[in-house]
């Protein structure tokens, strides 16, 4: 049975989806959980790294999975692995202590990196997509 | 395939009433370029056009683009073909080219991004593009709450018309150099230099959804299969960036139009292999996409009989898996690989510099360390937002001092960390 | 770390992802349940769950007793 | 003026004894000790030994975080420029107090420091990522090739050179990633790299990816009924509440348990220690990643001789292949020393 679902501490970007867990946490959070559902069978079905971002460029994370029990799936594992180790070798970005301004542009490049791979697996709902913060111009 | 490039050697800029080149110097008509890139109605009321000289005090940022004036002159199509000319295949004919000039497109997109070009001191030694004569666009949206990926697009567009403008203006100069470029049908090239080993250059190019995305005739390279491509056609600008983000790594038309593999390939050429084909392939965010391209673009390289391929990155992390996915694709069919990448190793070079790894990987260039501090003195001129450098990508809160001098990460400045190669930096282990 | 054991002393490796123990270069290897429980399956009640632990530690035994040349799988 | 260096020595080569007196207290004494000579040959004037620490191997191994605070708080008032400890040579407690000091003065003072080690040494290991280490021969008779490399090493250092390549300049690779500026475009290099490799020819990649080695398999176990077969694990299982506070990650010790009359692994006595899956099933039950249940079973039914007395377990999650090697070169050492027939090892 396919059961894509979306994992993500982008709280905007959930909203749009259909089927999502939220992670209130750090991108860190997201990917450990991501590896706690890879080890008992789930299937990556986006990079865990997204962009071409450093981690501490890139607060928010989300990966799409197809949600299983199972035999572990090899290229799954490694990719988490891989990513996890990225992130955890790097200072972090605390959500809390974003600006709004910059908190809505990463909210906005998330959910940008993740549309098309939303839309390929049928995730995505109708609703009018995120905005990002308006140009402050000088 | 034969095509020409006709050289005009810039050595300067100047603004003057008649856009066009003599002695080095190439004169830009400000307020006519001005008008050509308002025609835009997605760009704001404030645009500006300025100049950069190599060796000036002046630092350029946030910087977008790179791109090299260029015009054909002869042959079918146009340069920059399906963006801002027909669609008409490319690579054939006779083409200007502005050498020693880029146009730069710099102003604000979304936060982070971007990057910062110094014309002089020590942050100049890392970004190819203090070596060239500079035409600023300091650009704006029509409305700031615009639309990003319109925005984008007019931003790339406004680059490349004027890039194109300035080479046209010139188109009835004497060329100072013209250099003759071949390259043969793949069924000549089969039967050419039996001894030597026929190999290809795969070209991966960033193709991860907005401010990530890079153009072929126009398509938009996440939605292609890999494709087979003449080198001749990257020059004539068939390959055009839309990408936005990690300034050090991400790859300016301007290094697409004057692919240094792709010239050292071609130099190399009937010496110590036979460079048959380019294939073009994408770095896309699915695994399922990254799986299906890897295996595609292997899969023409083992068509085409390649017993190596030449495999250059754009960017970092999620792409490293489609390099790596490439290499040991490649090996296993039998064909030998050499990697061109850059790294993340950290600001202490202690961590880990790629994020994905095979034991294929066994000839590997890189770029050097794009996490690298490096501090760059203020300049006297600024043009654009110096603020940006506290939200660029490789900088960070604070990383602007009062003075003027910025502390970065090199991967805020463009092009520092190429990965098509177009600097001498890389790195070693202590 | 299983293969310095190896060097002195005859090891199996009882674990889930076949291919890193492979990578890391254990030679007598037996694949395992999951990554977080590789000898049980909470699935089941305790009493056949130490069956099932009971069937893999004696594949690995049975490994142990086996000579080999090669990294070898050793699934029943 | 010469640059002010701080030396580091241990007791034996400050002539206070060997191993009879390697519980020697840290002490300071002004100017050159021992071989601090054969440094002072090599510093040419340019820099000047103006104290030097003495310390016993076993105190400072028993003593680590005390003498080390000790010995930083001795230095203090020197206001050392650069900080030069050993040679070490192979003798395993002065490399890794050297290491350790080297660590812990670059950390508190940010001045360059230097050590000399043979490559096996486990101080090399510990801290080449933390330190300079010269390539030393294995004996004390390498003095003579070790001093003058340090001293040229640290010279550099001081004097704000660039450090070339492990092999040009005669440290120990210690991990790190530098830029440089080369004399060809990185396209050109990796085109010269890539004929290279088509024509057979040697070539030196510029990032090496890991690669893995094989150890040929042991001959099968014949006689189970009377061997005694030890458990290991690198999935974490500790004692409840982890009393050797092995890290979840990155682990830097393993553990050593002893399961004499221990039949079952329970919530209530065993855990996991590893931060790189979800804990949940093995905290609930341990025998899940260490089977001493079905082991003690085996055991009473004949089926295997014996259970090892002791379970050895470590963190594989981020553990570095220098570390595993060691914690898997030390354990079984322990094992064969204790007449262990085989092993079972077992990952999450």
């Amino acid at each position: 049975m396919k059961n894509f679902t979306l994992i993500s501490n982008n709280n905007s970007l959930c909203d749009k989806v259909i089927s999502r867990e939220f992670i209130n946490g750090s991108a860190l959070d997201v990917l450990i959980h991501v590896r706690s559902l890879i080890h008992l069978g789930s299937i990556l079905l986006t990079h865990p790294l997204c962009g071409n971002l450093r981690p501490n460029h890139q607060p928010f994370r989300s990966v799409i999975i197809n949600r299983k029990n199972g035999l572990v799936d090899l290229e799954s594992l490694t990719l988490i692995e891989n990513a996890v180790h990225v992130y955890e070798s790097c200072k972090l970005i605390n959500i809390h202590e974003l600006d709004e301004l910059k908190r809505v542009d990463y909210a906005f490049i998330d959910y940008e990196l993740m549309r098309e791979s939303l839309e390929q697996y049928n995730l995505i709902s109708r609703e009018s997509s995120l905005k990002p913060a308006p140009l402050l111009l000088i | 395939m034969k095509l020409e490039l006709h050289r005009l050697n810039v050595k300067s800029l100047k603004f003057g009433d008649k856009t066009g080149f003599a002695d080095g110097v190439l004169t830009v008509n400000k307020s006519e370029l001005l008008a050509l890139i308002s025609e835009d109605e997605l760009l704001g009321k404030n645009l500006d056009v300025d100049l950069a000289i190599p060796g000036e005090s002046v630092r350029v940022m946030p910087v977008k683009d790179v791109i090299e004036p260029r015009f054909k002159l002869e042959g079918k199509g146009q340069v920059f073909p399906g963006m801002i000319s027909d669609v008409e295949t490319v690579g054939e004919g006779k083409t200007l080219v502005l050498s020693g000039c880029a146009v730069l497109t710099a102003g604000k997109l979304v936060r982070f991004q971007e990057g910062i070009i110094d014309m002089s001191g020590p942050g100049a030694d890392y970004t190819p593009y203090s070596k060239t004569c500079n035409v600023v666009l300091v650009l704006e949206p029509a409305d700031p709450n615009m639309d990003k990926h319109d925005y984008e697009k007019a931003c790339r567009t406004a680059g490349l018309k004027a890039a194109k403008y300035l080479a046209e203006a010139c188109k009835d100069v004497k060329p100072e150099k013209i250099e003759s470029y071949e390259f043969a049908k793949i069924r000549d090239a089969m039967n050419s230099y039996p001894e030597l080993p026929k190999v290809g250059y795969l070209y991966m190019l960033q193709t991860q959804g907005l401010l990530h995305d890079t153009y072929l005739y126009g398509v938009d390279v996440k939605k292609i299969l890999p494709t087979v491509i003449s080198p001749l056609e990257v020059m004539d600008g068939a390959i055009v960036s839309g990408n936005c983000v990690s300034a050090c790594d991400k790859n300016s038309t301007y290094s697409h139009q004057n692919n240094p593999v792709i010239a050292d390939m071609l130099k190399r050429h009937g010496k110590d292999f036979n460079f048959v084909a380019v294939i073009v392939t994408n770095e896309n965010v699915t695994l399922a996409d990254k799986r299906r391209s890897s295996s595609y673009a292997t899969k023409i390289a083992g068509m085409l009989g390649l017993d190596g391929l030449v495999i250059t990155e754009e960017g970092f992390g999620n792409p490293d898996a489609d390099l790596i996915m490439n290499c040991w694709k490649a090996e296993r069919l039998g064909i030998k690989t050499a990697l061109l990448t850059d790294e993340y190793a950290g600001q202490d070079g202690a961590s880990q510099s790629l994020a994905d790894s095979c034991p294929e990987g066994d000839a590997c260039v890189t770029a050097g360390n794009a996490n690298e501090v490096i501090i760059l003195p203020p300049m006297q001129k600024v043009i654009g937002y110096a603020e940006e450098a506290n939200v660029i990508a490789g900088g960070w809160n604070g990383s602007l001092a009062e003075d003027g001098t910025i502390t970065v990460e090199l991967q805020a400045i463009t092009g520092a960390t190429s990965e098509l190669g177009y600097t001498k930096l890389g790195a070693y282990t202590l | 770390m299983v293969k310095e054991i190896e060097r002195k002393l005859p090891v199996v490796h009882m674990c889930t992802i076949v291919p890193i123990s492979q990578t890391v270069g254990a030679n007598r290897i037996v694949p395992t349940i999951a990554i977080p429980h590789p000898l049980g399956d909470p699935t089941k009640t305790p009493e056949e769950e130490k069956i099932l632990r009971r069937k893999l530690v004696e594949r690995a035994l049975k490994a142990l007793q086996t000579d080999i040349t090669e990294q070898t799988v050793f699934t029943e | 003026m010469a640059f002010k260096v701080i030396h580091y020595i241990n007791q034996f080569y400050a002539n206070i004894g060997g191993e009879e007196k390697a519980d020697y207290k840290p002490e300071i004494r002004e100017g050159i000790v021992g071989p601090g000579m054969a440094l002072k040959a090599a510093f040419k004037g340019e820099a000047e030994i103006v104290a030097t620490v003495i310390c016993g191997d076993s105190y400072f191994a028993s003593n680590m975080d005390e003498a080390t605070n000790t010995i930083l708080d001795m230095i203090r008032k020197y206001e050392p420029d650069a900080f030069i400890a050993g040679p070490a040579f192979n003798a395993g407690r002065y490399g890794t107090a050297c290491g350790a000091m080297c660590a812990a003065v670059a950390k508190e003072f940010n001045i360059p420091v230097v050590s000399g080690m043979y490559p096996e040494n486990p101080g090399v290991e510990m801290y080449k990522k933390f330190a300079w280490i010269v390539e030393t021969p294995d004996s004390a008779i390498g003095m003579r090739k070790a001093a003058p490399a340090m001293a040229k090493l640290a010279l550099k250092l001081l004097k704000g050179e660039s450090i070339g390549k492990p092999e040009e300049e005669g440290y120990i690779e210690r991990g790190i990633r530098k830029n440089m500026f080369y004399e060809k475009l990185a396209a050109e290099r990796c085109v010269d790299m890539f004929i290279a490799k088509l024509k057979g020819e040697p070539f030196e990649t510029e990032y090496k990816m890991p690669v893995f080695d094989r150890v040929d398999p042991q001959p099968a176990v014949k006689d189970l009924a009377h061997a005694t077969i030890a458990l290991v694990t690198s999935g974490g299982i500790c004692p409840k509440g982890n009393p050797d506070h092995i890290e979840a990650s990155s682990a830097s010790k393993f553990g050593e348990y002893d399961i004499t009359g221990v039949n079952d692994l329970t919530s209530e006595t065993h855990c996991t220690a590893h931060g790189g899956y979800d804990a949940t099933y093995a905290d609930q039950d341990a025998d899940r990643v260490l089977p001493v249940d079905v082991m003690r079973d085996l055991e009473r039914e004949g089926v295997i001789g014996k259970l090892h007395t002791k379970f050895y377990t470590t963190v594989g999650n981020g553990t570095s292949v220098a570390n595993a090697k060691k914690f898997g070169a030390e354990i079984v050492n322990r094992l064969v020393r204790d007449g262990v027939t085989a092993v079972i090892l077992t990952s999450t």
